[in-house]
């Protein structure tokens, strides 16, 4: 510390604390000064770029930066600053972050999170702000539903989205009753409900609901559990390292020979490489896929290959979406993101020719797109089938 | 009272509030555009301070190391969002009483378990009580579950129709919650010169004497943990406030081990250090967090250093300046280390079951 | 005076693992005397005393005080009882001065926080029982000075005087001259020997003079046993005592 | 339920307390003989995870890999504790908190920079991944025997040290009264390092173990962290005894009540916790 040297302790102090106080927002004033040549458009990127969540936050930065490159590094004519932020996952200082950037900042759109309760502290700052926010990944269904607003739109999914379609599969294999195992967390719950909606509705019952406390990955004794069930299948919702101890754990007791195990895609999806062997033959729906196979796909995934060296995952083509919905609103601007209102009209007009399929946007600013019914081979999420064709999220509770 | 600080720290303090006070004046000028966010951060680092500060009580002053005071921190945000009604604000006439009532009982059950406990164990009890409300919050579902729970409309301050201070409005907000930090600092500085806080600071030094003296230390030390838990409620409740927002994340550990490092940050038992705490450490995140996406790395060594380097926190260094040379004899004793406990203390034995082998 | 002890204890044994600090002991306390306890390092005469004031709970045996079993009462019960007592360690509160120092030990005997907030009588009686207190242990010049400023014979001084304000009916008081220098000791000394008319006193000390001065009556004790007990004279010339505690006492002097 | 699936249940919850174990045996130790609570004992399980895996993927052995990452992890256990915890003893228990606390955050953020936040796995040794058939549909791998069997032989080796060795009783005194371990005559530096580095050791190793099992991702030490909080406050600090029965016991709690009392699932090992203060303050064995 440098004020260890002080003599004069009161005025210097002051002096030194003062300086520190400056310093510490040379950032923010550094931005201020910039102003006068070319006026960058400004995104911010709130995401996790530490914690159990960084993966994710990775490839939707990649993706989303690579849409941009491939527009020239522009949008509507103007040169892209990036903002990047570390939200942490942590939802307590979500709202303080989204405020740095859109108030301290001073960001023409918000990217983020990846996290449902950070995407809670987030929607508080966007009504009270207006700010724009473009949700790459977050699937809480009170985003585009009672809290839904028109600042505010979705690139990803909704949990009901990608877990709906999977009710009708389930009962249609056969499937009569199910148990179904998520973590007892919001996003968790939403996933199951959706499942749960559709496969009642087709005839099917729900044996057991089994709720692990998050983030346990102690999976044995529900397993267990489920052994002594004998359901004829096990609906399941988990990601990330939780989603590659339950398939490895799945497989290693044995229960995977006798109950299918089916589940949202997020279970495999960028977690094959961990899981190995074990998730071979998991069905999963899930609003992309290996072996699409269309020109764009193709096209995405070979610059996608040629830029990083990160797998590709959904993740990345939802960061992928969200880049090409701000290149194409920004076109129709001319670059003009000053009047919101234009830009938030130009946002929910995009159309786009994702790798995922055509996807076109809510009147609750959702993405209305394709689920696929995916299988686990040789490594890759396959699609085998289109679950169901342009699916809305039915938004429930949105007033907009 | 041999409490009395030297004059420069009221001085830095009165200069530092007046730099606070008219923050409106030179904020915009010195940072444009950016001004209106700098006042939610020093509105929130208030916050902090408040939040500090009342774990300074427990610390600092009788001695016993929480790591689970975000525990009534975020339940005075659960509180407020689910005591306030869906259409309508609350007032805050009841509403800070009945936060205040809710605090005090969770830390009075609490307390009364924890502080059965003593030394490490009360540090592992209270990480224990605090994460296992983080989970009963986070898996139920009247309390929004784990995505949290938004507040609707902020609490009024209104007598009649007379609106006193509108807590809407960011400046109003960044004034009301200064007086009450203000207040709270008051109120601090009074507590622990009293006898109350003799008593509190006897036990810090050495509960076995007090117990000796006749002291039935444990429920002055609940009183304490009373008290600390309701102004941790309060700073809490104002964070709600503030964005409209609770979740458990406020609730989890890593948020008191948060303000525990802004209380040693700013030097633990002097009530305006863990003040300043608050604010060098919410500087010093943001400053890391502008620097690189590896802040934590940067955070974590400078724990270490800080720990390592400079024990007393920013309030030693303005205590007692580091001179060049000779160090002086500690202020009114304030800063001397406290006596070890024991003979066998030597090898900084002490602290666990104080004991002297004759 | 009667012959029934103030202060008795029978079978007390207090084990730290599988170590026996205090083992057996049968110790009696008579009203109005001073009671030493003597021994060498490690013999488990500060254990003791932790086991009587109810800082250490006896791991078998028990402690009557008039007659009542105070075993596994808590230190500050035992305290209000009556039974005052001092550390081997000053300890003293460094931050407060002198007075304030006797008015926290005598405050909790006259009713507590509550009482001195609501009633300025309580609060009166306090400041005149800690003046009292300082008086007595010649103090009552460095009533305003922090005690962290005091030098060490007065801070054991006001250590005494503190167990005083508490007004108690038995002290027991360890190792009050330990690290004083001759002049201290004498001062000290004679604090004690005034003390000796009013109250009943333990005492753990290694100076032997001073031991033999004030004392009349001594408990030997050594790993935890007590060797032997009785009159001052009695243990002045025991074969036994002299043999284990005293050579071994000037071995280390000389 | 039926008694087969009880049983089942019962063996999940011996592994998992068993695993628990060799966690909390580290933690006691360190607390018990040091006085240090160690906030950073959950981020060397997590480095002694990625040891392994980092390990296994360069030697293609899992069995090279634990046999050289055991040392690096004991190694850096006695830096830790040379270069920072060395002095600390001497200041108040908060000091050690916030320390190891930084350390977390630098231990995580070191696992990042190092390994990556993507989630890992690190396959079952071949000569132990065959399984053991229970029920029908059931079956027990050998893995995971195999690590139960591991951390007996380690708690029996604990036992075997504190019951037989100049260091056990060190260790019992210490337990009881810390202030007694100088008293016995011993280099309390040396052993203080020594308890330290074997301490956190305990902890990286029990992450080898679990590779296999268990799935790697950043910052996965945090959540066993406090697991074994509450057992060593369960089984009383600086017992040994304590910290295995407290292990079996959560093992077992965690293992039927979620399936018993699926609504206190995740606050159960806390409630045992706070019954057990309200009965004994200091631990069941302390």
């Amino acid at each position: 510390m440098k004020r260890a040297r002080i003599r004069k302790h009161t005025r210097h102090l002051l002096t030194g604390l003062g300086l520190f106080f400056l310093a510490s927002f040379q950032p923010l004033l550094a931005q201020q000064n910039e102003e006068g040549q070319a006026t960058p458009v400004k995104l911010g990127l709130m995401l996790p770029y530490s914690g159990t969540y960084a993966p994710l936050g990775e490839s939707i930065t990649n993706g989303l930066k690579l849409a941009i490159k491939q527009n020239g590094d522009q949008l509507g004519g103007r040169p892209v600053e990036y903002v990047v932020l570390d939200s942490e996952a942590d939802a307590s200082k979500a709202p303080q972050n989204m405020s740095r950037l859109v108030k301290g900042d001073k960001v023409d759109v918000v990217i983020g999170p990846v996290h449902s309760g950070v995407a809670m502290g987030m929607l508080k700052v966007a009504k009270q702000t207006g700010a724009i926010m473009i949700i790459p990944n977050a699937g809480l269904g009170a985003a585009t539903g009672q809290l839904c607003m028109p600042n505010v739109f979705r690139t990803s999914f909704s949990m009901w989205q990608d877990s709906y379609p999977m009710g009708k599969v389930a009962y249609d294999r056969g499937h009569r009753k199910v148990v179904t195992i998520t973590w007892n967390y919001a996003g968790g719950k939403e996933d199951i409900a959706g499942f749960e909606e559709a496969f009642s509705k087709a005839g099917g019952e729900i044996v057991k609901q089994i709720l692990v406390p998050f983030p346990e990955t102690q999976f044995q004794p529900y397993l267990t559990d489920i052994a002594s069930i004998k359901p004829d299948a096990v609906y399941t919702f988990f990601a990330g390292a939780g989603a590659v101890r339950f398939v490895r754990d799945y497989a290693k007791v044995g229960l995977k020979d006798s109950v299918p195990l089916l589940g949202s895609g997020f279970l495999t999806d960028g977690n094959l490489d961990a899981q190995g062997e074990a998730a071979e033959g998991i069905l999963t729906t899930l609003h992309y896929a290996d072996g699409l196979d269309s020109d764009v796909d193709r096209t995405f995934r070979e610059a996608y290959g040629k830029a990083y060296e990160r797998k590709l995952d959904t993740y990345a083509v939802q960061g992928y979406d969200a880049g090409m919905m701000l290149v194409q609103a920004l076109d129709q601007t001319d670059g003009n993101s000053a009047d919101r209102d234009a830009l938030i009209s130009a946002l929910a007009s995009v159309k786009l020719n994702s790798p995922r399929g055509p996807v076109t946007f809510s009147k609750a600013h959702h993405p209305i797109q394709n689920i696929y019914l995916r299988q686990v081979t040789d490594g890759r999420n396959q699609v085998i089938d289109v679950a169901s064709r342009a699916l809305e999220d039915p938004a429930r509770g949105c007033r907009m | 009272m041999l409490h009395r600080y030297p004059k420069r720290v009221p001085i830095i303090m009165l200069a530092l509030t007046v730099l606070l006070v008219f923050y409106p004046l030179w904020g915009p000028v010195l940072i444009g555009d950016g001004s209106d966010f700098f006042l939610e951060k020093l509105t929130l680092m208030l916050i902090l301070g408040l939040f500090a500060m009342s774990l300074d009580l427990l610390v600092g002053v009788v001695g016993l190391v929480s790591l689970g005071h975000a525990l009534f921190f975020g339940l005075a945000g659960y509180t407020l969002a689910l005591a306030s009604p869906s259409y309508s604000a609350a007032s805050l006439w009841w509403m800070m009483p009945l936060v205040m009532l809710v605090s005090a009982l969770a830390a009075l059950v609490i307390g009364a378990l924890v502080l059965r406990t003593r030394g490490i164990f009360f540090i592992m009890t209270t990480l224990a009580f605090g994460q296992m409300l983080y989970y009963l919050v986070s898996d139920a579902s009247f309390t929004g579950g784990s995505d949290g729970v938004f507040i609707m409309f902020k609490p009024t301050l209104a007598i009649g129709e007379l609106t006193l201070i509108d807590l809407e409005s960011p400046l109003q907000f960044f004034y009301f919650v200064m007086g009450m930090t203000l207040l709270t600092y008051l109120f601090l500085h009074w507590l622990i010169r009293s006898y109350f806080g003799q008593v509190l600071d006897g036990i810090h030094d050495n509960e076995h004497r007090m117990q000796a003296l006749g002291y039935a230390t444990y429920g002055y030390k609940l009183a304490a943990f009373v008290i600390s838990g309701v102004l941790a409620g309060v700073a809490g409740m104002l964070a709600a406030m503030q964005y409209g927002f609770a979740n458990p994340a406020q609730l989890g550990w890593h948020l008191s081990g948060e303000v525990l490092m802004m209380v040693i940050l700013g030097g633990m038992g002097t009530l305006f250090g863990p003040l300043l705490g608050a604010f060098a450490y919410e500087l010093l995140h943001y400053a890391f967090e502008h620097l690189t996406l590896y802040w934590q790395l940067l955070m974590g060594l400078t724990i270490i250093l800080i720990v390592l380097v400079l024990p007393k926190g920013l309030a030693g260094l303005i205590l007692d300046p580091p001179r060049l040379r000779l160090p002086r004899v500690g202020v009114g004793g304030l800063l001397r280390p406290r006596p070890a406990a024991s003979t066998k203390a030597r090898l900084g034995l002490a602290g666990h079951h104080k004991h002297e082998e004759g | 005076m009667s012959n029934t002890p103030l202060l008795s204890t029978r079978g007390l044994t207090c084990r730290f693992g599988g170590l026996t600090a205090v083992d057996r002991v049968d110790f009696d306390v008579r009203p109005g005397q001073v009671h030493a306890i003597l021994g060498p390092n490690g013999a488990g005469k500060s254990t003791l005393i932790n086991l009587l004031s109810g800082e250490l709970r006896p791991s078998e045996g028990e402690i009557h005080y008039r007659q009542h079993p105070i075993h596994g009462l808590p230190a500050h019960r035992v305290a209000r009882l009556g039974i005052g007592r001092s550390h081997q360690k000053t300890n003293i509160f460094p931050r407060l001065s002198c007075l304030e120092n006797c008015r926290l030990a005598a405050r909790i005997h006259l009713g507590g926080v509550i009482a001195s907030w609501r009633s300025r009588a309580a609060a009166r009686q306090v400041d005149e029982r800690a003046e009292q207190a300082l008086a007595t242990c010649l103090l009552t010049h460095r009533a305003s000075t922090p005690a962290s400023a005091m030098s060490y014979g007065e801070q054991r001084q006001l250590q005494i005087a503190m167990v005083l304000a508490t007004a108690p009916t038995l002290m027991l008081l360890d190792e009050p001259l330990a690290g004083m220098g001759r002049e201290e000791t004498s001062r000290v000394t004679g604090l004690l020997r005034a003390l000796r008319d009013d109250y009943t006193l333990v005492l753990i000390e290694h100076d032997m003079d001073s031991v033999f001065a004030l004392a009349e009556q001594i408990t030997v004790m050594v790993d935890g046993r007590v060797l032997e007990t009785g009159t001052t004279a009695a243990i002045r010339g025991s074969e036994k005592v002299r043999d284990v505690y005293l050579g071994r006492h000037q071995q280390e002097q000389a | 339920m039926d008694p087969v699936f009880i049983a089942i249940q019962l063996l999940n919850g011996l592994q998992y307390g068993l695993l628990l174990f060799l966690i909390a045996s580290g933690l006691t130790l360190i607390f018990g003989i040091m006085g240090i609570i160690n906030l950073a004992h959950g981020a060397m399980y997590m480095i002694g995870a990625y040891l392994a895996y980092d390990l296994t993927l360069r030697t293609g052995s899992f069995w090279l890999a634990l046999l050289l990452a055991v040392p690096i992890a004991v190694v850096l256990g006695l830096v830790i504790e040379r270069l920072f915890l060395g002095t600390l003893y001497r200041r108040d228990h908060l000091y050690q908190v916030l320390l190891t606390f930084g350390l977390i955050l630098v231990l995580n953020e070191a696992q990042r920079i190092i390994w990556g936040s993507d989630v890992q796995s690190v396959p079952v040794p071949a000569s132990l991944s065959g399984n053991i058939a229970l029920t029908g549909n059931l079956q027990y791998p050998v893995y995971r025997l195999f690590v139960a069997a591991i951390c007996l032989l380690v708690a029996g080796g604990i036992y075997w040290i504190i019951r037989h060795t100049r260091l056990g009783i060190v260790i019992r005194a210490g337990a009881v009264n810390r202030d007694m371990v100088e008293g016995l005559g011993i280099d309390v530096r040396t052993l203080f390092t020594l308890i330290f580095s074997v301490g956190v050791g305990l902890a990286a190793f029990a992450g080898m173990l679990s590779a296999p099992m268990t799935s790697l991702y950043p910052g996965m030490g945090d959540n066993i962290l406090i697991t074994c909080f509450v057992i060593v406050v369960i089984g009383g600090i600086g017992s040994i005894k304590g910290a295995f029965l407290g292990s079996l016991l959560i093992g077992q709690a965690a293992t039927f009540g979620p399936v018993l009392l699926p609504a206190l699932a995740s606050v159960i090992i806390y409630l045992i916790m706070a019954a057990v203060l309200i009965i004994k303050p200091r631990g069941l064995f302390a």
